[in-house]
């Protein structure tokens, strides 16, 4: 039960930031939901790790470098969002779509 | 290895209960001594007495400041974001609490013991960021804000010399590690552990001052700038900022503020001594009286050096920690990487 | 001199000067002239040496092209005496059009061009009567086509020249799937190209072939269609009045020796075949026969000099079918042989009048003094009486050999109608030289158009270099002419020793009493109502103004062409664009518009929204856990 | 059992409440307490080392620049409204993301599969330090030269067509370094102030001696 109960937490998480990252028109809101959705991740292999693993430096190792990467992307979205706002005043996606086909 | 207040008295929950008022209590007496140390020893740099008139030697000022404070009408301004504006000094105070529940106060005794002590002090430490930014944040009040923008800024800047240089202790003491035999099982004590960096410099007697003396002063300034302290207080930049992210607050919840930061200040100065002087080694005294005495002379050392030393301007400050204490410290470590290397 | 050289000389020097004229001296109008005029004198000489001097045998000059399978291609150059005297006439016709077109087309800006065509013209036709196998008899008669169309349509700039030169082109078209289809066939059946072996297998003196008779019926009737469209017999004989929209010089070429006198040197070609197909002999008898009085009809009352002479055209060419088709190869040949020189030399004094009046109406010209153009009019009665059959021009006995020719049960109608067609031919040909030389002031006649209406004529040039009506390059060719329209009816005998025939029927006396005597007839009808004074100068069909009408209409012939092939082809060409717009194409556009509606509906899902990627996305990723999660 | 379903809805309580908050400071600072859970969760789940670092990395460091991003690029306390059809597409998506991978999940039935034996050795910080730099070697150094580009990045991105401001948050490994503008720029909520000339802010003794009976 607990090994699924953990699972279905990080699903939770995942899909609630899946949820901010669809909906929200706020870059930092955005960011913060792919946050949440790595945070989901990073349950999942925590959780797999305490449960099924043999080797289970493996999984926490796994979680550090999501961290780590975590860290990376937030800087640079973070500096991006900067950037965003200097050229446009606003953070807000919808006027972000100049890429559209 | 120390016995844990758990092991001691049996019962986690009831630990957790005297641990907690313990700490408490530590951090208040901590709170109404360094107000009185920081008023005399101010006083004695200005040649002046300092609080005299309540009890002996104006020991009982204190006391009776905080009886006012507690007195004092909290006032809760307009146009707050309440909850962050309510949360914020007990977001800058629990961590603190934590923090001090890892201290290795004693080679006996403590309230927990957990191998990654150093990193849980840094981690609580991080907390109290954010709970500057809930202050500054949700007082509405744009001397508030630019006080905690800058304290944030300032406090995230300098830690990385402050865990740089944590961190070449760190590596001494793995490289000098050794085992403990705890009940039937042999463990790797772990260079993390507070205690055992404390007992790798009693087996060895030496203070990792000597080893480390770039790192200790490097941690030193670190910490003053950690805690908001001259000359690294622009934050609360009296003549700029009135004061700070804490302007809108009174009354006890601007006690708590200044509980925080006195004990952070003691957080400090107890890792400091912990780190670099041996922790609670010494000869003749037990070994929390050695600690805390440590520990308040380098807080005595931190009041000298405000009241003695000129304010920064914010981006001297700035430009100070990026452009020399980072460096140096990312120097020490690759030095002491190569003197462990090849010793 | 070797006589390949020579034929070799004569078909080379053509292509040369075609190339040189049109490609390396096309800015050079007076060098390409002159290399075109060269390369026409080497072909000259080289076919007279070869007229008189040639092998008595065939003779085959050529190599070996390609082979496929067992067939040998060869390309090369027959020698006998048809390919001989038609290869003189050709080259000595083009010289002398060529020489008259030195003054006739002195001022066009494209006169290069023109010469250039005339010996790309020349080439062609050359190599298409020296022609060894039928495939490059067919290539060859398609290039004369070619030629044909670049020189009718040569002013490009007048919509009716291009017209013209489209009409000619196509109308011819439509007999060369005929010939081509007939080719195929006549070489699947012999199993040869060579023209001598189908000449062999063909020989009207030896066994009749080992092939179905149904089979050469097939064979020589799609032949004969190739015949109806390039010497424009009824029913495709439209395009040809059409094509006097080219320069006078291009028809005088054109009508007399050249592009539809192939269409009769193909069949005098393969006449062998021709008459071991008896059922289209009598067909071709009776098209050709129809032909001649149609044309005839319709020269009677025109006014345009060229187009009389076109109707005549026409019409002589249905005389010389009539006289291949009665089993007689010298009358045809021998009739395809004068009518060159006359016919020729009658464009030639047409082209001098229109050059100077300006005009093509007759009567207009008539009225502005042709007369006064000497050598000219010498040319046009010499011409005029030739054509009529006037003895003892060279008309006369050639046509008299066509009606002799015309003998034997059920001949009978045919002569009467060819006879009636030689009637009209005397009378139109007096008419127009009366309407030319006697104008009258009692005249009932209107000119459509006056004297110097065009001043460019159709030359397309200034009007002021008029000075010299008749310049030495108009006079020496005419005179030229002159002389073989006289001369020529006297080589029947030569003639028929080069085409092989031994015998040759002189008639007597009474027997071309009928063709004098409705030739004189015509002559004097003629003069009663355009040559004596006073004369009204309308001609007797006037008095039936709907039989006139009819014929000046050319019997409506284009006007049911228009209605029935033309509208026809017209509601097909509708239905196939109907067809191909709203089927092919809008099916197409339906495949185009729906790639681009679809492409515009997934283009906006391509919204640059981040976001709506990734919840597409995860959509499709939910479902693909639904699904796994059922088969779980 | 208790703590872990306490832990998780705590989490996820405040994972909702960032996720759909109009206001981003609050936001940003739910996510901070979820984050705050989630490791506790990784404490739960035998984790202490990732837990603290969830704590340094991403409350310490990621929040507090998140809170940074936002003073900087003065958008306000409440973020534009989104539309319904919006928000409801969005839970669409994510509900259905949720029940698919959940109905896969229970599906599969996980909890019945053995739990392997493990040493307490395995689970030391020790090991996850030797594996770090044995046997993730590369992985590790390849996180090293992200780290570094996105520093780098996130320098050149902030202080373009603008080399007055260098406003720009890096990171450093154990924590984020944010380099403030010189001058202070007030945010949305602060009213323009001109920021006092750095020079004069010289302290003196007399400043301080105020300050501290200000403080008292």
């Amino acid at each position: 039960m607990m090994l699924t109960g953990w699972l279905l937490f990080s699903l939770a998480l995942f899909s609630i930031g899946l949820y901010a990252v669809l909906a929200r028109r706020n870059l930092i809101a955005i960011l913060i939901g792919i946050e949440l959705m790595l945070n989901g991740a990073s349950v999942n292999f925590l959780a797999f790790n305490a449960y099924l693993s043999k080797d289970p430096a493996v999984g926490q190792i796994a979680v550090l470098f999501v961290i780590g990467l975590a860290a990376a992307e937030a800087a640079i979205a973070l500096s991006i969002i900067l950037a965003v706002y200097r050229s446009r005043n606003a953070i807000d996606v919808a006027g972000l779509d100049e890429l559209k086909g | 290895m120390p016995k844990t207040l758990a092991e001691m008295l049996g019962s986690p929950m009831l630990a957790v209960a005297t641990g907690l008022g313990g700490v408490m209590g530590l951090l208040s007496f901590n709170a109404l001594f360094c107000i009185y140390l920081e008023r005399k020893i101010s006083a004695w740099i200005q040649r002046r007495m300092g609080p005299m008139e309540v009890g002996f030697h104006g020991m009982l000022q204190t006391v009776a400041d905080m009886v006012k404070l507690l007195g004092k009408q909290l006032i809760t301004p307009k146009g707050i974001d309440k909850p962050l504006y309510h949360l914020a000094p007990l977001v800058v105070f629990a961590p603190v609490v934590a923090g001090t529940s890892l201290m290795a106060f004693s080679g006996s005794f403590a309230l927990h013991h957990i191998d990654l002590g150093l990193v849980l002090v840094f981690t609580f430490g991080g907390f109290a960021v954010l709970g500057i930014f809930m202050a500054g944040w949700g007082s509405n009040n744009k001397y508030a804000l630019l006080g905690a923008m800058r304290s944030v800024a300032q406090n995230i800047s300098y830690e990385i010399p402050l865990l740089l240089s944590a961190l070449s202790v760190v590596m001494l003491t793995t490289s000098m590690g050794r085992t403990v035999t705890v009940g039937d099982e042999t463990v790797a004590v772990q260079g993390l552990n507070l205690f055992h960096i404390t007992m790798v410099q009693m087996d060895r007697n030496v203070w990792f001052i000597v080893l480390q003396p770039v790192a200790a002063i490097l941690f030193f300034i670190a910490v003053l700038a950690e805690t908001n302290r001259a000359p690294f207080d622009i934050p609360e930049a009296e003549s700029e900022l009135v004061a700070g992210f804490h302007t809108e607050y009174s009354g006890m919840r601007f006690a708590l503020f200044f509980f925080g930061e006195y004990s952070n200040m003691l957080i400090g100065c107890m890792v400091a001594t912990t780190l670099f002087f041996g922790g609670w080694s010494g000869p003749l005294l037990p070994g929390p009286v050695w600690f805390f005495l440590k520990s308040y002379a380098l807080m005595a050392v931190m009041m000298w050096v405000r009241w003695t030393y000129p304010r920064l301007r914010f981006d001297q400050l700035m430009r100070f920690c990026w452009m020399v204490m980072i460096p140096l410290s990312i120097v020490n470590l690759l030095v002491t990487a190569f003197f462990l290397k090849v010793f | 001199m070797n006589p390949d050289t020579l034929a070799l000389a004569s078909v080379v020097a053509p292509l040369v000067g075609f190339f040189l004229g049109l490609v390396v001296f096309r800015k050079h109008h007076a060098v390409a002239m002159g290399v075109v005029l060269m390369s026409g004198a080497v072909s000259l000489v080289s076919t007279a040496l070869l007229l008189f001097g040639g092998p008595a045998e065939p003779h085959v000059v050529g190599a070996r092209w390609f082979t496929i399978g067992d067939v040998a291609i060869d390309f090369g150059l027959l020698l006998d005496g048809r390919t001989r005297i038609m290869g003189a006439v050709v080259a000595l016709i083009t010289m002398c059009i060529q020489v008259y077109s030195l003054g006739y087309m002195k001022h066009d800006p494209g006169r290069g061009r023109f010469f250039a065509f005339l010996a790309l013209f020349e080439w062609a036709m050359l190599t298409f009567v020296f022609a060894a196998n039928l495939l490059q008899t067919f290539i060859f008669w398609e290039l004369v086509g070619l030629a044909s169309f670049f020189l009718i349509g040569f002013w490009y700039q007048k919509p009716s020249a291009v017209a013209a030169a489209k009409k000619a082109f196509l109308m011819t078209r439509i007999g060369d799937v005929g010939l081509f289809v007939g080719l195929i066939f006549l070489f699947q059946s012999t199993g040869t190209l060579d023209i001598q072996s189908i000449g062999a297998i063909f020989d009207p003196e030896g066994l009749p072939p080992a092939i179905a008779p149904d089979r050469i019926e097939w064979i020589a009737a799609l032949l004969f269609i190739g015949v109806i469209g390039k010497s424009a017999q009824f029913p495709l004989h439209t395009w040809l009045p059409d094509a006097m929209e080219g320069p006078t010089p291009v028809s005088a070429l054109l009508h007399s020796a050249t592009m539809v006198a192939a269409g009769v040197f193909l069949v005098a070609r393969f006449h062998g075949l021709f008459l071991d197909a008896p059922t289209t002999a009598q067909i071709m008898l009776a098209v050709a026969t129809f032909t001649a009085l149609l044309a005839s009809t319709m020269a009677m009352v025109a006014k345009d000099m060229k187009r009389v002479l076109a109707f005549s055209s026409i019409s002589q060419l249905g005389f010389m079918l009539i006289g291949l088709a009665a089993g007689s190869l010298f009358a045809g040949f021998f009739h395809l042989t004068t009518h060159a020189f006359f016919k020729a030399l009658l464009f030639l004094c047409a082209g001098a009048y229109i050059h100077h009046y300006g005009t093509n109406d007759m009567i207009a010209m008539g009225r502005a003094g042709a007369r006064s153009m000497r050598i000219t009019t010498i040319g046009l009665v010499v011409g005029g009486a030739a054509l009529a059959g006037i003895p003892p021009l060279a008309g006369f006995f050639s046509k008299e050999q066509i009606l002799g020719a015309l003998h034997g049960p059920g001949a009978t109608v045919f002569k009467v109608a060819a006879l009636a067609a030689a009637f009209l031919t005397a009378y139109y040909s007096f008419r127009m030289i009366f309407l030319l030389t006697r104008p009258n002031d009692a005249s009932a006649a209107e000119p459509d158009e006056p004297a110097y209406a065009q001043h460019a004529g159709d030359s397309g040039h200034g009007s002021d270099d008029h000075g010299d009506a008749e310049p030495w390059v108009f006079r020496f060719p005419i005179l030229l002419l002159v002389v073989g329209s006289v001369g020529a009816g006297f080589l029947g005998d030569r003639i028929g020793a080069l085409l092989g025939i031994e015998h040759i029927h002189h008639p007597t006396f009474v027997e071309m009493a009928p063709a004098i005597a409705v030739a004189l007839a015509g002559v004097v009808l003629a003069w009663l109502e355009f040559g004596r004074s006073g004369a009204r100068q309308a001609g007797f069909v006037s008095r039936m103004p709907a039989l006139r009408t009819f014929f000046e209409r050319r019997w409506y012939i284009d006007e049911i062409y228009e209605r029935v092939f033309v509208r026809a082809a017209v509601a097909i060409a509708k239905l196939c664009y109907g067809t191909e717009r709203d089927g092919f194409d809008a099916g197409a556009d339906m495949v185009a518009d729906g790639t681009a509606r679809v492409g515009a509906t997934v283009a906006r899902g391509h919204n640059g929204r981040l976001q709506w990627y990734v919840g597409g996305a995860i959509v499709v990723t939910a479902a693909l856990a639904f699904y796994l999660g059922r088969l779980s | 059992m208790l703590t872990a379903g306490l832990v998780m809805i705590v989490a996820i309580a405040a994972a909702i409440f960032a996720a759909t908050t109009r206001n981003i400071v609050h936001a940003i600072f739910a996510l901070a307490i979820s984050l705050g859970a989630i490791a506790l969760a990784f404490l739960i789940l035998k984790s202490p080392f990732v837990a603290a670092m969830e704590v340094l990395i991403y409350i310490g460091g990621i929040s507090v620049a998140m809170v940074f991003a936002v003073m900087l690029s003065s958008v306000g306390k409440s973020a534009p409204s989104e539309g319904m059809t919006r928000r409801l597409g969005a839970g669409f998506a994510a509900i259905a993301f949720f029940a698919g991978v959940a109905a896969v999940l229970i599906g599969a039935d996980l909890d019945g599969l053995p739990v392997p034996e493990t040493s307490a050795e395995a689970w030391s910080v020790q090991q996850i330090g030797r594996d770090l730099l044995d046997r993730f070697n590369v992985v590790f150094e390849l996180l090293s030269v992200v780290l570094l580009l996105a520093i780098l990045g996130a320098v050149t991105i902030a202080s373009r067509n603008d080399g007055h401001d260098e406003a720009s948050s890096g990171n450093a490994g154990a924590g984020l370094g944010a380099r403030m503008p010189d001058e202070m720029r007030p945010g949305d909520s602060a009213a323009s102030v001109n920021p006092a000339s750095p020079a004069s802010a010289a302290p003196s003794a007399s400043d301080a001696s105020r300050s501290e009976e200000a403080r008292a």
